[in-house]
């Protein structure tokens, strides 16, 4: 873990609220895995603001970047930072993905939950493994993600969302319930792999605990430290109260309890 | 050379800055992210006798200045703590700080017990790194822990002699904040043989958020830290300094050296840094370099000559 | 249309937006610079039985989420008060709000002999704006003051009978937000006969110039106030809220509309704003605004159902 | 008085720390005199921050100009203003000169303080006054502001410097008195106007009161309100203790009383 000086070289916005922010640090990149974060300070709050915790979108020839969403005081705040300007990150945090999956890879994302997947499907990819289907949902098509990119990779990409304005009209798990239905028949093994809201979390831990197969799941909690010195990221698991910072934010979906 | 030692009631610090109770996990998490060097001594998170599983969730929020929180004292119990934790401390941090052990409990037993433990485990070489035991009788945020114990005079002198018979550790007594006088509390620390005292634990509050019509923390109420609080915690120290010659480890909204020192002006012997660590983990090292740096300008050859020198 | 219309223990208040006592001065210092129709009532400078010349300067230091002040209470006396301060009020300010004189003195009787003029006054048409009483025994910053008289609750409640006795007028008790315990403060005041409760004064609180190692204020101690001290006043508001009828002015960190909602929230009647106004004397317009907006935005009728109205 | 919210016109460096505001505020200009101050919201600080007071260096033609010197948190956040920034700007607050002085008016300042003798001095030139002279003390020569400014209102200016940089090696009080002492000698009458440092007032008040003479004396307290509402502002007088934001800050010199 290092608290990095990141040189900001582009932050462009990408549809509606999100926006893609790459930052220069080189040991951090290095060290980064899929599926771990970074907590950020936002240069224009003020010295008590608390960090705000990112997962990371893309790791790689020293650059980091994050794919966020305009969401309150500390996001808007972070919209002001230029390229040129030095953003302290602290990183790398938490356990990710496993970087190997049996069987097909179902990567299940919503909003900016997508980010991790995309670090993680390049580096699936990267590491030879072929077949990585990534399910992408939304309220409407501009939630819809890193799509492009997925693609680039070579990832069978299914879209879905609430108003049909892109892909499926539903919820992401129906496209997600068809690949399962097909890939039981087929009798293929598989592993599940989500990042997004905690409705579409319960859903897909819930398919992997029934169907027995792996999933990992990434929690967003509310976070303080980061590093697992407070407390604060609680997520309720077979083990107790678990911080999300350290023991996750990607949980085995069998050792999640639910509220 | 300024000589940073200070020695806060027979634990001696190689350097008069700390890091707070609950904002520094077990003394390790901070590795790689802040110079370990310029620490005095790390204090672990409040341990009581049991496992305990603190509050719900959310337990915090963000407010202009600081933080409010509600943990609620979440932590592994004495056992692992000292089976586990220390040794897990001390081979990971090299030159280990001196740790001060923050301890709770919901009776005055529990208290002496998890002294006595601490004390029996700190000479191990395991838990050698164990120098200290800060009694925190203050957490707002625990039901059936501490608090009450801080609210009374007699039953804090009560505590704090029964914790005292358990152990030969400095014994630093955490203090509340919200009272209308410090001194008939640091009179029964003194009485019940305390070494030190250690101010302030957060201030009682709470945040709402007013879309849902609802309290922000699952436990309603939470204690306010940061910035904003340290006014209030120089006025409680220096009260404090005049009622008693015990030194005192102030704490509450140390974020830059001139806060640190005008703590020691106040009366304090040492600090501890809190939640500034969580916006920026390298702060215990600034604030560290600027008060050497102070020292020097003003022409004091030891931090421990600023204790109480004001004018 | 939002009915924002609230009934503070007797004292009509057309909008739940007051001022804070020692914010305001004497209610006419901030025309032009504020639109008074937004205001249920303005609350004026502590006063006393005689002319108090305040503590020596300086008398404030600015800090981050605030202000620590000690201005010491000086103030014209009694006599110059109804005598020209009130009609100068009356006559400047065009509709002026209801008046809620804040009070203060050196012995129970001064207290009541306060009252009892001021009572007198209030029936005159030449000072009919006095309104209300607001006893202030919570004023860290003069040490003969009223301090000592809300830190001891069989204090407390001799203090607030003997106001009661000689006054008709709705009495407000002004509590100090430094104890342990609110409830039985809130006792005493209810016992003797109280009609509201207003919350809270500042913290007690200190700045050190490290620089020539000097306490900043010439009185050493003062009293924090501004945003960072909101969390700790909605907690005390929402204990004491919890622990009788009595409405609750609440004050303490009031900079927009979401700090007054959490008191109203939390239990509060009413709100005054105090320290905001010197950076925005506009502000008591903007909370009120934001008040009736969240009003129809959560389709309540009336301010007044929003007090204790969490979920 | 009003809190106008005046849109900054020209923001330039003039000299070593001190800076030229020009503000857009025409109500405010119309109704500001000589002596008077206003209170300022600095922009870059934090919305809790205290407001700033600055004396009038000019109110003219829809504008209002402040001089001011960096000092501390407040004056380096003012700096970042930019032309078209809003400024909340609160006046005209307190009592100024009296535009009017039987005799010749010595006008006597240091460091920012000749910014409202400034404003006085042309008020005094455009109401017919002849005999102005100012006299202007600082450190250094980058301390004597307004130099030009005055000469070309035809004012006599002389100045002293501590180090001799420019004009008299000394103090103010020095050319001071050498006037003095020509005026006494050939008895004319004079009034004294001042603004600076205490030491410096305190000397200037001592010769008004000392000859007879009326001195007008602006003070520079620590304040919070600006209005008269806080009670922060004190200045000893014969009437006790006043408010140096709506009883002056400009006091008369036979009223003040030192410590
Ligand atoms: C492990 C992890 C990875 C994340 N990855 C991403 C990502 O890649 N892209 C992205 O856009 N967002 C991500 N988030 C969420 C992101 O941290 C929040 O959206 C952000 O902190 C909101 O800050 P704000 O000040 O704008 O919002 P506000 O609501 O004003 O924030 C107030 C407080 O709540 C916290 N907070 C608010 N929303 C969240 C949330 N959803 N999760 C955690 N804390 C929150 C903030 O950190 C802050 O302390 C991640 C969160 C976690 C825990
Ligand atoms: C009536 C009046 C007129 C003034 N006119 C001018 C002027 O024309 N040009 C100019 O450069 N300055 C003037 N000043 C002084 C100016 O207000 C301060 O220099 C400024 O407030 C410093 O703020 P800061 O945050 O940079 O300094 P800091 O020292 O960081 O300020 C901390 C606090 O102290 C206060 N403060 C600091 N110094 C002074 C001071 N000398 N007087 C009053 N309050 C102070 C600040 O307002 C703030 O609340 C005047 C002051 C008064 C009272
Ligand atoms: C998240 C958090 C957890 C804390 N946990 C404890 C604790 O377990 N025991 C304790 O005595 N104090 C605890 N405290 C209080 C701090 O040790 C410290 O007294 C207080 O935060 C004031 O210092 P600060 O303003 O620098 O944070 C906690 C504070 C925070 C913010
Ligand atoms: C400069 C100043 C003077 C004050 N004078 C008084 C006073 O005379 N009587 C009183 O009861 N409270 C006084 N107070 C306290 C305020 O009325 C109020 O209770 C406190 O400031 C908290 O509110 P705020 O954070 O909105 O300022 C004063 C506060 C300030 C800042
Ligand atoms: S955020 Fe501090 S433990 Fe996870
Ligand atoms: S600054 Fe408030 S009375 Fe003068």
């Amino acid at each position: 873990m290092l608290d990095a000086a990141a040189k900001a070289l582009e932050h462009v916005e990408i549809g509606a609220d999100y926006r893609r922010l790459v930052l220069e640090a080189p040991q951090l990149s290095a060290a980064l895995a899929p599926g771990q974060f970074v907590h950020v300070r936002v240069p224009a709050l003020e010295t008590s603001a608390l960090r705000r915790p990112f997962s990371v979108f893309d790791a790689s020839e020293g650059r980091v970047t994050v794919l966020y969403k305009t969401v309150g005081r500390g996001t808007s705040a972070l919209n002001g930072v230029k390229p040129g300007d030095v953003v302290k990150v602290l990183g790398p945090l938490g356990h990710g993905f496993p970087v190997e999956c049996d069987g097909e890879a179902l990567l299940v994302g919503g909003g900016y939950g997508v980010a991790p997947l995309h670090f993680l499907a390049r580096a699936l990819k990267t590491s030879g493994h072929r077949d990585v289907v990534a399910f992408i949902g939304g309220r409407t098509s501009s939630d819809l993600l890193a799509v492009d990119e997925l693609r680039a990779l070579g990832v069978d990409v299914r879209l879905a969302t609430n108003d049909g304005s892109a892909g499926v009209k539903g919820l992401v798990t129906d496209p997600l319930d068809d690949e399962l239905a097909r890939l039981r028949e087929e009798g293929r093994r598989f592993e599940l792999f989500a990042c997004g809201p905690d409705p579409m979390l319960k859903a897909v831990a819930m398919r992997a605990n029934g169907t027995g197969a792996k999933g990992w799941i990434s929690m967003d909690r509310h976070m303080i430290c980061g590093v697992g010195a407070c407390y604060a990221c609680i997520q309720k698991t077979v083990r107790g109260n678990s911080r999300c910072c350290v023991e996750g934010p990607v949980f085995r979906a069998a050792d999640l309890v639910w509220e | 050379m300024i000589s940073t030692k200070v020695n806060l009631g027979g634990l001696e610090m190689a350097t008069p800055v700390a890091t707070a109770s609950g904002t520094f996990g077990y003394g390790f998490e901070y590795l790689g992210a802040l110079d370990y060097t310029c620490l005095g001594a790390v204090t672990a998170k409040g341990i009581r006798l049991d496992p305990w599983p603190g509050n719900a969730m959310p337990r915090h929020a963000e407010v202009p200045g600081g933080l409010v929180n509600a943990i609620g004292l979440q932590g592994t119990g004495i056992d692992r703590f000292v089976d586990i934790t220390v040794p897990h401390y001390m081979a990971q941090v090299k030159d280990a700080p001196p740790m001060i052990v923050n301890i709770w409990g919901g009776s005055v037993d529990e208290y002496a017990e998890v002294a006595r433990r601490l004390t029996e485990a700190a000479a191990t070489d395991e838990c050698a790194a164990i120098k200290a035991i800060e009694c925190n009788v203050s957490c707002p945020n625990v039901k059936e822990g501490g608090h009450t114990f801080g609210q009374d005079p007699a039953v804090l002198n009560r505590l704090v002699s029964a914790v005292r018979a358990k152990t030969t550790l400095p014994l630093i007594v955490k203090l509340a904040p919200n009272v209308p006088d410090m001194r008939p509390y640091v009179k029964a620390c003194e009485d019940g043989g305390a070494d030190a005292l250690s101010m302030i634990n957060t201030i009682p509050a709470m945040v709402i958020d007013i879309e849902r019509r609802r309290p922000v923390l699952a436990n309603v109420t939470g204690g306010l830290s940061g910035r904003g609080i340290h006014p209030a915690a120089v006025k409680l120290v220096y009260d404090a300094h005049r009622a008693t010659k015990l030194p005192i480890l102030a704490m509450g909204g140390v974020y830059e050296a001139k806060d640190a020192i005008e703590f020691f002006l106040a009366g304090a012997t040492a600090v501890a840094v809190g939640t500034a660590t969580f916006s920026d983990p390298s702060t215990a090292r600034k604030v560290l370099d600027g008060i050497t740096d102070y020292c020097e300008r003003h022409g004091f050859s030891s931090v421990a000559d600023l204790v109480g020198a004001l004018e």
